[in-house]
C-alpha cells in the first residue's frame, strides 16, 4: 500500500541530505573537569517547556535533552485500575553517530572499518527515508529502558483510566566525546527523573541513575567520558554498567550490562557499586537542586 | 455477498420459495443475464456499465513510469478495487471487508493474471521506462453482480482507451499529444468475461451434503445466473466463471460455500459460454459506435 | 528452470511420480494438547502445515457473535522460511486474506454451526514449508483438527490440486515447480461425494479438459481423504486402547 | 458551459445527483439519517462524513483538503439538531475530468492538478445541493456555486476555463427567492479589492439565474417523488 | 493471565518465603522440561523446534544467502513472530534486538565461518515463529497480557537451529581479490559444512567441557526475583507477580552481556514491580554460572541424537 496521507515525490527521489556539521566548531567544549566524585559536571533546570505538566533540561558536556512529562490525562479504553505508563525517544541529531553503537565494536581490521563507515553511510540514507516514522534501534531501547526502571516509583493506581506520557528529546549528542548509549542512558533517566517530580506525579521514590565502567586492570570508573582516553582499547576486558536506583527501598530498578568478553560476579558486584556511587550522588545533587527551587 | 440488507424472515422466505418454483422477483428466469447497458465516455477509457441497477464505471488511464525491477520488459497494469459508501452505506470506507478482499483478487485474476492485456507491449525503454495502465473501477450502485459488470466495464474500457504515440531515439523519449499523432490502442489478447452463478439448497443442509451419496438424482442445489442483490444475500454460496469466446476458462472460483454437484458445475459453465458468447458480441457493437 | 522437461517423454516427473501419483501423504492428530482443543500436522510431500482448532468458545468482539450459527474464524500464517527463497509477505496481503476468506467459507458449510449458536470456532494454520498445494495442505490440516477437536461436520472436506501441462496431460498433486509452471485447479471436496466445497483454477484451461481435470481431482481427493480416514481411526483406537488400559 | 444535472441517479443512496460543470462529471451519493458509530455520534447534532474520490487513482491530500472545505461548508448549511447522534453521509465521486488531458499524466504534472480544486469544489458543491434535496435532508437555504476568472486582459468571464489571473468561487444562500447571504467563497490568484467585489456582485445575479435552474430540477424530482402533487 | 486478587497474593507468598514453594514444584535454580527436535524444514539449513509442557512452542529456521561484504552486523537478521500479533509492537522489536545483539556479540569465531572470499559472505535469515500457549485467549490482535517472556525459549532454540545449520561447501577459490567471481557451490547436500563443528571425539569432551563450549551459540537465560528469592525460567504465573525481571547471557562457558533488568509483567498493571537489591544480581549470575553449563551439554545432546526428538525431562 502505497502511503496517501502525504504526498510523496516521484519513486526515484532522493531525501535531502543535508552535509554533515563539521566537528570543530568552537561551540564544542573541551571537556569538562570532573568533580572530586568523579562525576562530571552537569546543568539541570526544569519547568521550561511550557504546555506540559513537567519538564527538565539537562545539559552534560555536549550533550543536551529534554524530558517533557504529559499526563496524568484520562483516556478511553485504558486499563480500569491503573494508569499506563509509555516512554518516546526522540534523537534529533547525530543519528548517524548513535547507530554506530550496536556495531561498532565488530570489526576486524582499519581496512574494513573504513568499508564500514562506508556501508553504514548508505544506511544512514535508506533508514532516514521520508515516511519513516518507526522509532531506530538507538530511540527504542532507550525508551524500554527507561520504561521499565519507572515503573516501580511511579503511583500509577493512583491515576486509574489515565496515561501519564514522557517523551525524551535528544537534542545534542557529542559526536566528538563520542559518549556511548549507556552514558545517554544514564542522563536521559536522571532527566526524566527531574521532568517527573516537576510534573506532580506522585512517585514512591526518585529514581536516580549511575554509571560506571570496569577497566582492564580492574579500576572502577564513574562516568567515564571517552573523550579523557581516548577511543576505548579493542578487546580489552572492559564491563560497563548502567543501574538505576531508589534509595528509599534500595533496589536496582534499571540495569544493562554491557562487555565484549565474560563476566564473573566481581566483576559485576565492583562495577555495580561503581554505579550505586555515582547514584548517590547525583542524588544529593538532584536534592540539593529542588531545595534550591523551593 | 452483503448481508441481508434488512431482509424480513417472510420476505427471505416468499422470495426462496419463489425461486423454487422457477420464478424471480424480476420476471427473469433462472438461467438469463440481466441486460447491459454500455456507455461509452466522451473521452477515451471512460466506461459507465449497468446491469439492472448495479452501476459501475470504470476509468482507464496511463501514465509513464519505472517498471517492476524483476519485470523489465513488462509495464504495469493495475486495477484498483475499492467500494465506498456510495454504492450503498453497507459498505464502509476506507476498511475492505473480506468480501471485497475476494471481489477484488476475482477481478484482478480474470482480467490481469487470465493476460487479456499485453503488457509487453507497454514497454518503452527495458528496465527504465513504461506505461503503467491503470484501471479504476467506481462502484456506484449495487444490486448484485458487481464482478461480472466490473469485468465488463473493464474489458471494455481497456479496447476504448488508446494511449497517446510514444517515440523512442537513443535516450531520448518523445510523447505526442494526440493532436500530433493518432494515440494507439491496446493490444488486447483475449475477451474475459466474467458470468456469477448464486447456489441455493431448497431442502435442508444434510441432505445436500449426503444426498449425492445416497444415488439419489435429484440433488436439490440449483444455481441462478447473476443474482440481484437480495437474490445474492439468500444464496448459500457463489461461483463466478470466467471464459472468453476461444472456448477457455480463465478463472474458476467457488469459494466455499454450498458444496455443488461436479455435473452441476458443468453445467454452469456451459451455460456461461452462452452467455459470454452474447456479451462479446455486445461489447464489440457498443465499441463500433 | 523452464528448459527442464516437467513431464518426461517416458511419463515420469521431476520428483519421479507418474501423472496421477500423490506426494507422499502424511498426518498426525492431536498434536498440540495443551494448546488447542484440536489440533493436526500434515505433510505433503515437501508442504508442512500445522493447525490448531480452539472453540467453540465465547465470541471475543460483538462481530463474531451470530445468533443461529458458530462463526468460524481462520488465521493463516506462511511463514517468512517456508518458500525456498525466503520471503516476508505483510499481513494484510491479499492472497493471504482471500485464502483466510476461502477456507472460512468452506467450513462454515461443512460444520455444523447450527449446533453451536453465539459461539466462535477459532483455526489458527501455519505453513511452516511449502512445495506446492499450500491451500489444499491447509484444508485438509483445518479438516483434522475441527474433527480433533470434536466438533460436528456432515463430512471431511479433502483437498487436492490438478494441473494440466501441455494443455493435454493432466497432473496430480503439483510441486512448487510444477506450479509455477502450469495452470492447475485447486478442489476441496466434501465426503465420500463428488461434492465440491470448494474450487479454484487461477489460470486459462482450455473448456473442454474442465472436465477430465474434475474427475481426476475428485479421484485424487478421495484418495486423501481415505489417507486421513486412516489416521484418524489409527489415533481413536489408540485414544481407546489407552482408555481402557 | 451550461450546467447539465440529473436528480435520483442512485438506488442505494437516500438522494442522488449527477452534475456535469465545466468538463467535471461528479455522482453524488448520500446516505443518512442513520445511526452513528460511537466514535462518531454528536449528542446535539448530526455528524456529517464527506467522502471525495477521485477519477483517478487513490484519495490524497487534496482530496482530504476538499473534503474538509465541503464538511465545514455543509455544516453552516444543514440543520443539524434536527439529526442528533445520528450520521450523514455526503459521497462525492468525480468521474470525468476533461481540461486537461487527465488521462494521460505522468508524475510530474500531477502538482499542477490543484489549480482546479476549485473548479472540482465548484462541481461538488452544486451536485451536494442537489443530492440534499433529494434526500429530503433539512437545510437553512438553498444555495449554489459559481466560479468567476479575470482573464489577464482583465475581463471577468463566468466559469471560464481559460487562462487566468485570478479565479473566485462564491456561493451565495437564497432564501424567498432572493440572494440572502454569501456563505462561501474561495479566491486563487492576484486580484484587487475592488475586482473581488465585483465579482461577488456578479456572483449575487448569476446566482439567481442557477438558482432558478436547480430549483426546476429539483421540483421536477419531488413532483416525481411524491406522485399525489402532479 | 488473569489472576485474583488472592491468587496473586498467595502466589507471592509462597515464592517470597525463606523457603520458596514454585506452583510446579520446581526448585529455584530448575527449568522446566522441553521437548526439542531439530532439522525438520527441507527449505532451511537448519531448523529446530522447541516445545514445553504448557503448551507454549517455538519454531526456528535458518537461512543462509550470499551476500556481498558491508557491515558484519548486516550478516544476521532476526525475525521474530508472535501467533498473530502485529509486528510492529514495541516489545516485539525490543526483544529481537536483545536476540539479535546477544548472537552478534558472541557468534562463532567472530564471523569467520561466514566469510566465502574476499567479498562474498554468507548472510544468515534466523527467523522466529513462537506460538504462546494461550493464544486463544487473546482478545485483540495487540492485547499481550496473555504473553508470557519467551527469550529464554527462543535462545535455546536458536542454539539448537545454529548448532544443526549446514551451509553448502563453497568449491570456487576463495580468494577472489583479483579476480571477481561468483562463489559456486557443491551441489550434494551430504558434504554440507556445519556451521559449529561437532566434536566428535567423545573422550575430549567428557574431559574438558569448557573447550568444547568454547564454539556455541550464546544462550539467555530469564530470571525472576520476588523479595531476596531469584526463580529460573519463570512460569507465566511467577513473571505477573516478579519485583523485577533479569535476563543473563552466557556464552562459551563465561557469563556475557546482555545483563539487563526486564519487565516481565506484560499485562500493564505495576501492582508487584518493585526492583531488585544488588546482592540478586550477583546471586542471579552465581546461579546461571552452576546451571548454563549443564543446560548446554543437554541441549548438545539433542543435536547429537539429529532428528529423532527428545524429550530433556527436566535437566538436573
Amino acid at each position: 500500500m502505497s502511503d496517501r496521507r502525504r504526498i510523496t515525490g516521484p519513486e526515484s527521489a532522493l531525501p535531502l541530505v543535508f552535509a554533515p556539521t563539521p566537528n570543530n566548531q568552537s561551540t564544542t567544549k573541551s571537556p569538562q573537569e570532573k568533580t572530586n566524585s568523579g562525576i562530571r559536571n552537569f546543568f539541570i533546570k526544569t519547568g521550561i517547556v511550557s504546555n506540559c505538566n513537567g519538564s527538565c533540561f539537562l545539559e552534560v558536556d555536549n550533550t543536551t535533552i529534554i524530558v517533557s512529562v504529559y499526563g496524568a490525562k484520562p483516556i478511553r479504553g485504558s486499563s480500569v485500575t491503573s494508569a499506563s505508563f509509555s516512554v518516546m525517544t526522540k534523537v534529533s541529531n547525530n543519528l548517524e553517530e548513535l547507530s554506530n553503537f550496536t556495531s561498532s565494536d565488530l570489526s576486524h581490521s582499519k581496512e574494513e572499518k573504513e568499508e564500514q563507515k562506508l556501508a553504514k553511510e548508505d544506511e544512514y540514507v535508506t533508514t532516514n527515508q521520508i515516511g519513516k516514522t518507526q522509532l531506530s534501534l538507538v530511540e527504542q531501547k532507550l525508551s524500554t529502558y527507561i520504561q521499565t526502571a519507572f515503573l516501580p516509583s511511579i503511583l500509577l493506581e493512583k491515576y486509574p483510566k489515565s496515561s501519564i506520557e514522557v517523551f525524551i528529546n535528544i537534542l545534542t549528542n557529542d559526536s566528538h566525546t563520542n559518549s556511548s548509549l549507556l552514558s545517554l542512558i544514564t542522563w536521559c533517566a536522571n532527566c526524566t527523573s527531574l521532568a517527573l517530580v516537576d510534573s506532580g506525579i506522585e512517585l514512591k521514590d526518585m529514581v536516580s541513575t549511575g554509571i560506571a565502567k570496569l577497566t582492564d586492570d580492574q579500576t572502577v570508573v564513574i562516568d567515564p567520558s571517552y573523550s579523557n582516553e581516548g577511543r576505548k582499547t579493542v578487546g580489552g576486558q572492559e564491563v560497563r554498567a548502567v543501574a538505576s536506583y531508589m534509595s528509599v527501598t534500595d533496589t536496582v530498578v534499571g540495569l544493562m550490562i554491557e562487555s565484549e568478553e565474560g563476566v564473573n560476579g566481581e566483576m559485576i558486584e565492583k562495577v555495580i557499586d561503581g554505579c550505586n556511587t555515582m547514584a548517590r550522588e547525583i542524588r544529593s545533587n538532584m536534592n540539593g537542586f529542588l531545595v534550591s527551587t523551593m | 455477498m452483503v448481508k441481508l440488507a434488512g431482509l424480513s424472515l417472510n420476505e427471505q422466505e416468499f422470495l426462496t420459495d419463489s425461486l423454487k418454483q422457477g420464478i424471480r422477483s424480476d420476471g427473469r428466469s433462472l438461467d438469463q443475464f440481466r441486460d447491459v447497458e454500455i456507455t461509452l465516455g466522451d473521452q477515451p477509457g471512460y466506461v459507465d456499465v449497468r446491469l439492472g441497477k448495479t452501476r459501475v464505471a470504470v476509468r482507464v488511464s496511463g501514465s509513464i513510469t519505472k517498471p517492476y525491477e524483476d519485470r523489465p520488459f513488462e509495464g504495469i497494469f493495475t486495477i484498483s478495487t475499492e467500494i465506498g459508501p456510495i454504492a450503498g452505506a453497507f459498505f464502509e470506507n476506507g476498511r475492505p471487508s473480506d468480501e471485497e478482499v475476494l471481489v477484488s483478487r476475482l477481478i484482478e485474476k480474470a482480467i490481469k493474471r487470465s493476460g487479456a492485456l499485453d503488457v509487453e507491449g507497454l514497454c518503452i525503454v527495458a528496465g527504465d521506462k513504461c506505461w503503467n495502465i491503470r484501471a479504476d473501477i467506481h462502484f456506484m450502485d449495487f444490486d448484485g453482480g458487481f464482478i461480472d459488470a466490473s469485468c465488463i466495464g473493464v474489458i471494455t474500457a481497456l479496447q476504448h482507451f488508446s494511449r497517446p504515440e510514444v517515440t523512442v531515439s537513443g535516450e531520448q523519449v518523445v510523447v505526442y499529444s494526440t493532436d500530433e499523432r493518432e494515440p494507439v490502442k491496446l493490444s488486447i489478447l483475449h475477451v474475459p468475461i466474467c458470468v456469477t452463478f448464486a447456489l441455493f439448497n431448497p431442502k435442508e443442509k444434510e441432505e445436500n451434503i449426503k444426498g449425492g451419496a445416497d444415488g439419489n438424482e435429484e440433488a436439490g442445489e440449483f444455481a441462478i445466473v447473476d443474482a440481484t442483490m437480495k437474490e445474492e444475500g439468500l444464496s448459500n454460496g457463489t461461483l463466478t466463471i470466467t471464459m472468453n469466446k476461444n472456448k477457455e476458462i480463465c478463472q474458476i472460483s467457488k469459494s466455499g460455500g454450498l458444496p455443488a454437484e461436479g455435473l452441476m458445475v458443468m453445467d454452469c459453465a456451459n451455460k456461461a459460454y452462452g452467455i459470454v458468447e452474447k456479451l462479446t458480441d455486445q461489447i464489440k457493437e457498443v465499441l463500433k459506435q | 528452470m523452464s528448459n527442464k522437461e516437467l513431464y518426461s517423454p517416458e511419463g515420469l516427473r521431476l520428483d519421479g511420480r507418474r501423472w496421477n501419483e500423490l506426494k507422499s501423504f502424511t498426518c498426525k492428530v492431536n498434536t498440540h494438547q495443551t494448546s488447542s482443543d484440536g489440533s493436526s500436522y500434515v505433510q505433503q510431500g515437501n508442504t508442512k502445515v500445522m493447525c490448531k482448532v480452539n472453540g467453540p468458545l465465547e465470541p471475543k468482539s460483538k462481530a463474531n457473535s451470530n445468533n443461529n450459527n458458530a462463526s468460524i474464524t481462520v488465521n493463516l500464517n506462511i511463514a517468512s522460511f517456508s518458500p525456498v527463497e525466503r520471503r516476508k509477505r505483510p499481513k494484510s496481503d491479499r492472497r493471504i486474506k482471500e485464502m483466510m476468506t476461502i477456507l472460512e467459507k468452506t467450513f462454515s458449510e461443512t460444520v455444523i454451526t447450527k449446533l453451536y449458536p453465539r459461539t466462535q470456532i477459532i483455526v489458527d494454520c501455519y505453513v511452516l514449508s511449502q512445495d506446492g498445494g499450500i491451500l489444499s495442505a491447509v484444508a485438509n490440516s483445518v479438516t483434522l483438527a475441527l474433527i480433533d477437536a470434536g466438533i460436528a461436520m456432515y463430512d471431511f472436506v479433502s483437498s487436492i490440486n490438478v494441473g494440466l501441462y501441455n494443455n493435454s496431460i493432466p497432473i496430480l498433486d503439483l510441486n512448487h515447480l510444477e506450479e509455477g509452471d502450469m495452470s492447475f485447479l485447486t478442489l476441496g471436496i466434501v465426503g465420500k461425494s463428488e461434492k465440491l466445497a470448494m474450487m479454484l483454477l487461477e489460470e486459462k484451461i482450455p473448456f473442454d479438459k474442465l472436465e477430465t481435470l474434475l474427475g481426476i481431482g475428485i479421484s485424487g481427493a478421495q484418495r486423501i481423504k481415505d489417507l486421513m480416514d486412516e489416521e484418524l481411526r489409527k489415533h481413536g483406537k489408540l485414544l481407546i486402547s489407552t482408555a481402557a488400559s | 458551459m451550461e450546467l447539465d444535472a440529473k436528480i435520483g441517479v442512485l438506488n442505494n443512496a437516500g438522494g442522488s445527483s449527477e452534475v456535469s460543470l465545466n468538463g467535471i462529471k461528479v455522482v453524488c451519493g448520500i446516505n443518512g439519517p442513520m445511526e452513528a458509530r460511537p466514535r462518531q455520534e454528536l449528542p446535539t447534532t448530526c455528524y456529517l462524513e464527506v467522502i471525495i474520490r477521485p477519477a483517478i487513482g487513490n484519495p490524497t491530500v487534496r482530496e482530504k483538503y476538499m473534503e474538509d472545505k465541503i464538511k465545514n461548508f455543509l455544516n453552516s448549511v444543514i440543520i443539524g439538531n434536527l439529526y442528533p447522534r445520528q450520521v450523514i453521509q455526503v459521497n462525492l465521486q468525480i468521474l470525468e475530468k476533461k481540461n486537461n488531458n487527465s488521462s494521460y499524466t505522468s508524475d510530474s504534472d500531477e502538482s499542477a492538478a490543484t489549480e482546479d480544486v476549485l473548479l472540482e469544489l465548484n462541481c461538488c458543491i452544486n451536485s451536494a445541493f442537489l443530492a440534499l434535496v433529494d434526500a429530503n435532508i433539512s437545510i437553512y437555504k438553498a444555495f449554489n456555486s459559481n466560479i468567476f476568472t479575470y482573464t489577464h486582459k482583465g475581463s471577468l468571464v463566468k466559469d471560464g476555463l481559460s487562462e487566468a489571473k485570478s479565479r473566485h468561487l462564491v456561493v451565495y444562500g437564497i432564501k424567498n427567492n432572493k440572494v440572502d447571504e454569501l456563505l462561501y467563497g474561495e479566491n486563487v490568484g492576484r486580484f484587487s479589492e475592488k475586482k473581488l467585489f465585483m465579482a461577488l456582485e456578479r456572483g449575487e445575479k448569476e446566482s439567481m439565474i442557477l438558482h432558478s435552474k436547480l430549483k426546476e430540477l429539483s421540483v421536477e424530482s419531488v413532483k416525481q417523488k411524491f406522485v399525489y402533487l402532479s | 493471565m488473569s489472576f485474583s486478587v488472592s491468587e496473586k497474593d498467595y502466589l507471592y507468598q509462597s515464592l517470597s518465603s525463606k523457603t520458596p514453594i514454585r506452583p510446579d514444584g520446581r526448585k529455584s535454580h530448575q527449568l522446566r522440561g522441553i521437548e526439542a527436535s531439530i532439522n525438520f524444514l527441507p527449505n532451511s539449513n537448519g531448523s529446530s523446534r522447541i516445545r514445553l509442557s504448557d503448551g507454549s512452542e517455538v519454531i526456528i529456521s535458518i537461512k543462509s544467502k550470499v551476500v556481498k561484504m558491508s557491515t558484519l552486523a548486516d550478516l544476521i537478521e532476526l525475525d521474530l513472530t508472535i501467533d498473530n500479533l502485529r509486528d510492529d509492537l514495541t516489545f516485539i522489536s525490543d526483544w529481537t534486538n536483545i536476540l539479535r545483539n546477544s548472537l552478534l556479540r558472541n557468534f562463532a569465531d567472530k564471523f569467520e565461518c561466514l566469510k566465502l572470499t574476499t567479498r562474498y559472505y554468507f548472510k544468515l535469515y534466523v527467523d522466529v515463529l513462537f506460538l504462546s500457549s494461550s493464544s486463544n485467549a487473546r482478545t485483540t490482535k495487540t492485547d499481550t497480557s496473555f504473553l508470557q517472556n519467551p527469550l529464554s525459549m527462543i535462545s535455546f532454540g536458536i542454539y539448537l537451529a545454529l548448532k544443526s545449520t549446514r551451509l553448502p561447501l563453497l568449491i570456487s577459490n576463495s580468494n577472489d581479490k583479483d579476480i571477481e567471481e561468483l562463489p559456486t557451490f557443491n551441489d550434494d547436500w551430504s558434504s554440507t559444512v556445519l556451521l559449529y563443528p561437532q566434536d566428535e571425539d567423545e573422550e575430549i569432551k567428557e574431559n574438558n567441557t569448557t573447550s568444547q563450549n568454547s564454539s556455541s551459540p550464546p544462550l539467555l537465560f530469564v530470571l525472576s526475583v520476588v523479595k531476596n528469592n531469584l526463580f529460573i525460567d519463570p512460569s507465566i504465573e511467577e513473571q505477573e507477580i516478579s519485583d523485577c525481571g533479569l535476563v543473563i547471557g552466557w556464552c562459551s562457558g563465561k557469563v556475557v552481556s546482555p545483563i539487563e533488568s526486564l519487565n516481565l509483567n506484560q499485562s500493564g498493571s505495576s501492582e508487584y514491580i518493585k526492583g531488585m537489591h544488588g546482592q540478586n544480581i550477583i546471586e542471579g549470575i552465581k546461579m546461571i554460572e552452576n546451571v548454563a553449563a549443564t543446560v548446554s551439554k543437554g541441549l548438545d545432546e539433542i543435536v547429537k541424537d539429529g532428528n529423532n526428538s527428545v524429550f530433556m525431562d527436566s535437566i538436573f
